[in-house]
């Protein structure tokens, strides 16, 4: 049984019915759209359930001749690191649409859209073949482009263009670099790829066509990475993407989307080019830094809550780029120090998920914060919502401490051993990166005091419902999960185990 | 005066038999007609060609490309009955002389 | 009664569940909640007093229990529980004053509205703290530390409806997390080097001596051992938490939250966590100690910032004016002596202090809380006075922990364990300055004392509340009582006469000499300490203050030096003249780099693009265009010649085109070319 | 010359002329009708059998259809309006230009010397070959040929139907 087949084009299918039913009532279209989301979820958990955690290869693969005259093929597959983000956009998509629940404009087209993004998210996570694997990464941005045009604030429709122009030029260069690479060794499967790489194939390939040629390519494909992911200093579209887009949008885009980004480093660039990630590392290395660092403190000017989240975003995402390239940097190196890289990578990997996890929810708070003062979200904007709402104020916060990184809850693992990794690998690197910890406290706790505390006022000073109904059903598994991953990250570090044992065998050849 | 040559005078007198249709009627449709007449002139030319030309040249070049000659005329008509239709909501007739909206 | 390592975890898992209780019960559920907290904590106790019983019936043992919490690649990360004396005296001294604190709390919050998620907030710390004692792993000990460090932010800013407290809930949580900063990057150190994070685990743990003997050889820059280095950054997190000079400042602004709070930090939880962690890595604060060609060891830092502490705390308790604030600054400096303490190498001296500490503090902040309810929350001790009559037995509890913090002789446990401290400085071969520092702080805690008492209890009431006070339910009184029996029946297992609990502690018997070289120092310190009675009786005691107005005593004799304690020597503005400056300054320049600099670079090439545009256009315009433009002036006519033609008659075009082939045809024949 | 030839050179040529001439619509339609047909036989002396199929197919059956439609479409148009003196001038110009155009195309026809061989006419195609000159060779240009009939098609119902509800285009 095609599973994962099943998996990416679910949501596609949803979107079609959707597409088709015209005059569908618009509780029956979130229905639909809500089933159709969560079948990422049950489908992610079936194969969860027939997943071998011991065997660190593909497995559930599919394979098909596509376009013979180009070599490509239609190949999907599946390990530890896209399981574990197919099960994160299992929970986020459909955590995004529940915070879309009571939106206005049109749930039917909402849910088209959103579909088609769910399902793009999951292409890129499961393509094996740079050729659709690319489809699905770009396809990805056309409905975001309408999801934040459509339903976004004021400046949605210049953040809309923003986003979209940065990203399609990252992605021209991404793809100007798959040419050439397509060129030199005429295949684009990231196996095959990854295979001559570590050969010395495709340098040597790549160098016949013009000696400068692999760096070129390198950078090419890099820039398209980067800035998705993004990589501080690319990353300047996505405090107004993330602010303007709705909040359903905003959980997925931070969730998923920016995984998505992360995810092409480990599966592509880091395999393919290992050695000219070396040679840029130390620089990578500052850049990362940047983000870790600067991120956190540019949060800490925003007034509006949404981008400060949204550079909190920039600041956990950075920590998984700062792991990777303090990895690269060490590759090489005699003395280098296995449980370091191990710790390092399978930290990177558990923080991809939990600050989707964390983020999706603070972004979700936000959301509830807003429809209750009627799309106001500045800092000044409340007051003393703790008193007015004691529930949202304890799941907010844990969500919250969930993302400053305080043990117990999920962030703090996938932190500790990204810090433990970095530390053994470039220590520098790790006693600067702790200023962005110490950052994320101070603009966390700064947005606590004035929202949550305090004597009422702002819009909280009025009615001022709780979480109820819908929210809650959103809220609560999210903030649950947080707590059981946190005491128990055993759940998903069994899943990549044995992929981190074969990168770390990979890199430790001298 | 060859066969050839008496090929080609018959198609050069149908040209021009469609050349003043065309030119001196002044109802759309008949318009049309005499450049059909004049579709169908150029496509004698080919076969005669095709039929009178020294063995080993091309085998059947001509008569593939009347072929698409007529495939095309075919899709040309259907388009001009459309323009004429179109042209007749526009002025309630079909006199071409009429037609004349587009002028510099 | 015997409690293994394996069921160690009991002892923090009660009050863990007490808290889960407290945080699922609605707000109605009142005596849900702190029935809950209350029976957790009994419970907790019952299992430390076995826990004792273990432990002392395997002297100078580390029972251990270890497990893999997760494994990550092919590695695993490991926790335990661990029991050995240290372990178990100060879980017991935890639950012990903290079931007392829970039970005052039930009549000193009664009529709070979140009552329910007091308890909830109470069982927390208690667990967390309890957690940080019976962990065998630095990580396991940093995890409950940070969990710690929340019960107290959520503590601390319990009416999170005042700003004031927001802020420094706020102010505690950052504080402190700049220390836990130090501690995770030792942490991370000591994991990347010695490959595991578990104190004792069968001669592979950090605190055993293979891996001692391993990290006291490395060196790293500056002639620094790396145990020193690792030791200083462990400790780094211990400034923070035990409120340690530079990083004391949070501690005093912890009093805004509700008095059994004040009560819970800084007897038995928060500050205490900080003290025992540098008696729980011990070994390696020791470590570098036989090294000679080292440029510093860890623990003369830990003597130099301890004697800062106590001297500072001491001088700043003198120009407070707030009832809690005296007590925190008395906090500040009483740890200031636990420090000084292990820094001259008795953490003996240092845990016998903070278990007499923690029950007469105890008693001094639940004494003082009970004054500040019995007064409506007034607690500026000039709008006192007078109170002595009201609230006899808070009086006479309140003074017994008062004779307790200032050391007075023979009948106090604070005499003993600080006459401990005194005698361990005296012996430290390095220098004498943390002994001078200790004893002049000797007198100043007598002094401040004897004006609290004085100031609260003495005299004539200066307002309302003071005038209309009463004694308390003995739901508050009874927690002060047993406190005071404990503040002066503590001392007696730790003289030198018996040091029971010296010997017991360490593991080792220890003599009397010890921990007492001769009645010479002890002498002096009761000199100074009627010194110090003696002039704070001589300022406050024996003239008392008329009214709420009336200066201070100090504040007529030394208006500048009053001044400056009053203003807590400007740490608070010092700070925020630099550090948050420099924070605001980060994100400023880091939210300028981002709008300025980085979305300059991106409308700059926007603006180019626009520019290369105009330019683009100006020239099409004005120079090709100019030219084009007479150009086709000229052509115009021309071209209306053109457009005349352009009739739009289908006849005429195709007539044109006949004519044209005509004419083009004949060109040819008559050429010649057909 | 032979007789078939001058047959079918009269047919083509008289039907022509008189559709050019006739008033009625229909009367011109139908002339032309014989006018293609003349033209298919054209095609079958020549050999072309195929050709001459399909010219019947597509010409006698299907444009000839379509003419009628067009015309019974807009019936009011079905006589033309009396001469006037402008329609006399311009048929005198056409008229005029037409000749001016055989006579030059007479000419240069004449005038050519022809290679051919008459003696050896090229074979006449069998369909068979045609077809694999179409499916091979040919392959491209059928395609195209078949996206433009479909293209062709989408035009004219867009054509006819681009104001459905009657209401007047552009001005």
């Amino acid at each position: 049984m095609p599973l994962l087949s099943f998996i990416v084009f679910a949501p596609w299918v949803g979107a079609g019915l959707l597409a088709v039913l015209r005059g569908a009532k618009p509780a029956v279209a979130r229905g639909i759209a809500l089933a159709f989301s969560l079948s990422t979820l049950v489908l992610g958990l079936v194969v969860l359930a027939g997943f071998n955690p011991a065997a660190p290869g593909f497995q559930f693969q599919e394979s098909a001749a596509w376009i013979t005259s180009l070599n490509v093929h239609y190949h999907l597959g599946l390990d530890g690191l896209s399981l574990l983000l197919v099960l994160l956009t299992g929970i986020v998509g459909p955590a995004g649409l529940l915070a879309a629940w009571k939106q206005p404009g049109s749930p039917r087209a909402f849910g088209i859209l959103f579909l088609i993004l769910q399902g793009s998210a999951l292409g890129v996570f499961l393509a094996l073949d740079f050729f659709h694997w690319f489809l699905f990464w770009e396809l990805s941005l056309v409905p975001v482009f309408f999801l934040i045009k459509l339903w976004g604030g004021a400046g949605a429709g210049r953040a809309a263009y923003q986003f979209v122009i940065y990203t399609l030029g990252g992605s021209v260069f991404m793809l100007l670099g798959f040419a050439a690479i397509f060129a030199a060794t005429g295949t684009l499967e990231f196996g095959q790829l990854a295979h001559l790489s570590a050969d010395g194939i495709l340098a040597g390939r790549l160098s016949a066509l013009g000696h400068f040629w692999p760096q070129v390519v390198f950078v090419g494909v890099f820039l398209g990475v980067a800035v998705k992911v993004p990589l501080f200093p690319f990353h300047t579209w996505l405090p107004p993407a993330y602010a303007e887009a709705p909040v359903g949008v905003s959980m997925f885009l931070t969730g998923v989307m920016s995984k998505m980004g992360v995810y092409a480093f480990l599966r592509i660039l880091w395999p393919i080019f290992p050695g000219q990630l070396h040679a840029a590392a130390p620089c990578l290395l500052w850049l990362a830094l940047g983000g870790v660092v600067l991120g956190a403190f540019a949060a800490m000017r925003q007034t509006d809550l949404k981008r400060m989240i949204a550079y909190s975003s920039i600041n956990h995402v950075s920590y998984c780029l700062l792991a990777l390239f303090a990895v690269c940097a060490a590759t090489g190196h005699s003395g280098i120090s296995g449980p370091a890289v191990t710790a390092a990578l399978g930290g990177a990997l558990l923080q991809m998920f939990n600050h989707g996890l964390s983020a999706a929810a603070l972004f979700f708070s936000v959301g509830v914060l807003e429809s209750r003062a009627g799309g106001r979200r500045g800092l000044d904007d409340f007051g003393g919502v703790r008193s007015a709402a004691p529930v949202f104020a304890g799941l907010c916060g844990i969500a919250m401490f969930s993302s400053i990184g305080l043990p117990g809850l999920n962030g703090f693992v996938g932190e500790f051993l990204i810090f433990r990794g970095v530390f053994g690998l470039v220590p520098w690197a790790a006693a600067i990166g702790c200023l962005g910890l110490f950052a994320t406290a101070f603009f966390y706790l700064t947005f606590w005091q004035r929202v949550f505390h305090g004597s009422r006022s702002g819009a909280a000073k009025g009615e001022f419902a709780d979480v109820h109904g819908v929210e809650r059903v959103t809220l609560i598994p999210l903030i649950a999960l947080m707590i059981v991953l946190g005491v128990l990250p055993q759940l998903l570090t069994g899943l990549f185990n044995p992929l981190v044992t074969s990168w770390v065998s990979q890199i430790a050849l001298p | 005066m060859n066969m050839l040559q008496a090929c080609l005078l018959l198609s050069s007198a149908l040209f021009c038999i469609g050349l003043v249709t065309a030119l001196s009627r002044s109802n759309t449709i008949l318009v049309l007609l005499g450049i059909e007449i004049m579709l169908n002139a150029a496509n004698l030319n080919f076969i005669a060609f095709w039929r009178f030309s020294p063995a080993g040249s091309a085998p059947a070049t001509g008569v593939i490309f009347v072929l698409f000659s007529i495939a095309v005329a075919a899709a040309e008509a259907a388009v001009w009955l459309a323009l004429v239709i179109a042209l007749y909501r526009h002025q309630q007739n079909i006199r071409l002389q009429e037609a004349t909206r587009l002028k510099g | 009664m015997n409690l293994s390592a394996s069921s160690l975890w009991l002892i923090p898992a009660l009050p863990l569940l007490a808290a889960a209780i407290g945080a699922l019960t609605p707000r109605g559920g009142r005596s849900l909640a702190s029935g809950a907290a209350i029976i957790a904590m009994v419970g907790a106790l019952g299992l430390s007093v076995a826990a004792l019983g273990t432990a002392l019936a395997h002297p100078a043992a580390h029972l251990t229990d270890n497990f893999t919490w997760f494994s990550i690649g092919t590695d695993a990360v490991r926790l335990g529980w661990l029991l050995d004396p240290l372990t178990a005296f100060m879980a017991v001294m935890v639950s012990f004053v903290g079931l007392l604190i829970f039970i005052f709390s039930l009549g000193y919050m009664k009529e709070d509205a979140n009552f329910t998620r007091f308890f909830c907030f109470l069982s927390l710390f208690a667990a967390a703290m309890l957690g940080v004692l019976v962990a065998n792993s630095l990580l396991l000990v940093f995890v409950c530390w940070e969990l710690v460090g929340l019960a107290s932010y959520l503590l601390i800013g319990f009416w999170f409806h005042k700003p004031s407290a927001a802020a420094a809930a706020k102010k505690a949580f950052i504080t402190t997390r700049i220390g836990d900063l130090g501690l995770l990057l030792g942490m991370l150190w000591l994991y990347h080097v010695r490959g595991t994070l578990l104190f004792y685990d069968g001669g592979n743990g950090v605190l055993e001596p293979s891996s001692l003997a391993l990290l006291s050889h490395g060196k790293i820059a500056g002639g620094i051992a790396l145990s020193t280095a690792i030791g200083l950054l462990i400790f780094c997190g211990a400034i923070g938490k035990s409120g340690q000079f530079p990083l004391h400042v949070w501690l005093p602004d912890a009093m805004e939250g509700p008095t059994p709070v004040s009560a819970l930090i800084h007897a038995a939880t928060m500050v205490a966590a900080g003290v025992f962690l540098i008696a729980r890595v011990y070994p390696l604060m020791l470590a570098d100690q036989h090294l000679a060609n080292v440029s510093v060891h860890a623990l003369t830092v830990v003597a130099g910032i301890g004697a800062i502490t106590a001297l500072l705390g001491a001088a700043i308790a003198v120009g407070q004016n707030d009832i809690k604030r005296v007590l925190a600054f008395s906090t500040v400096s009483q740890l200031g002596y636990m420090m000084l303490a292990l820094g001259v190498g008795s953490w003996v001296a240092a845990i016998f202090h903070l278990l007499t500490h923690a029950f007469f503090k105890a008693l001094l902040f639940l004494g003082a809380g009970s004054v500040i309810h019995a007064a409506h929350h007034e607690q500026d001790m000039r709008r006192l006075g007078g109170l002595g009559r009201r609230m006899k037995i808070t009086f006479a509890t309140f003074a017994v922990g008062m004779m307790a913090l200032a050391g007075v002789p023979f009948l106090f446990s604070g005499f003993w364990s600080k006459e401990g401290i005194l005698h361990a400085a005296h012996a430290w071969p390095v220098s004498q300055l943390p002994l001078i520092a200790g004893l002049i702080a000797v007198v100043l805690t007598a002094f401040y004392m004897t004006r609290l008492v004085a100031e609260v209890f003495l005299g004539s009431p200066r307002s309302d509340a003071a005038s209309h006070a009463h004694e308390n339910s003995p739901v508050m009184t009874v927690p002060l009582v047993i406190l005071a029996i404990g503040a002066v029946l503590l001392g007696l297992i730790g003289t030198p006469a018996w040091p029971w609990l010296q010997s017991n502690l360490g593991g080792v018997v220890v003599p009397a000499e010890s921990i007492f070289e001769g009645p010479g120092l002890m002498v002096l310190s009761i000199v100074l300490v009627c010194l110090g009675l003696g002039v704070g009786w001589a300022l406050y005691g024996w003239r008392k203050r008329r009214d709420a107005f009336a200066p201070d005593p100090l504040a007529v004799a030394m208006p500048g030096v009053f001044a400056a304690l009053a203003a807590k020597l400007g740490f608070d503005e010092f700070y925020a003249l630099t550090f948050g400056r420099l924070n605001q300054l980060l994100a400023v320049v880091a939210d300028g780099l981002d709008r300025w600099v980085w979305g300059g670079i991106i409308s700059g090439v926007a603006w180019m693009g626009e520019a290369l545009g105009t330019f683009d256009r100006e020239m099409d315009e004005s120079g090709l265009n100019g030219g084009f433009d007479a150009a086709s002036e000229k052509l115009r006519g021309v071209g209306n010649a053109y457009s005349r033609a352009q009739t739009g008659e289908a006849h005429g075009y195709l007539r044109t085109l006949a004519v044209a082939f005509v004419v083009l045809a004949l060109l040819l024949l008559l050429g010649g070319v057909l | 010359m032979n007789l078939t030839f001058a047959l079918i050179a009269f047919l083509i040529l008289a039907s022509a002329v008189l559709a050019a001439t006739r008033r009625d619509l229909i009367h011109s339609a139908l002339l032309l009708v014989g006018n293609w047909l003349g033209v298919a036989f054209f095609y079958l002396w020549a050999g072309a059998e195929f050709v001459a199929f399909a010219q019947a197919l597509v010409y006698v059956g299907a444009i000839s259809m379509v003419v009628l439609f067009a015309v019974l479409l807009t019936r009011r148009m079905r006589t033309e309006l009396p001469l006037l003196v402008a329609t006399r001038d311009r048929v005198v110009s056409a008229v005029l230009g037409g000749a001016a155009v055989f006579g030059v195309l007479a000419v240069a026809v004449l005038r050519t010397p022809l290679d051919t061989n008459p003696a050896k006419p090229a074979g006449s195609v069998s369909m068979l070959s045609l077809g694999q000159q179409l499916m091979g060779p040919q392959a491209a240009a059928v395609l195209i040929v078949g996206v433009l009939l479909t293209v062709s098609l989408l035009g004219a119902v867009v054509l006819a139907s681009s104001d459905a509800d009657g209401k007047e285009g552009a001005p």
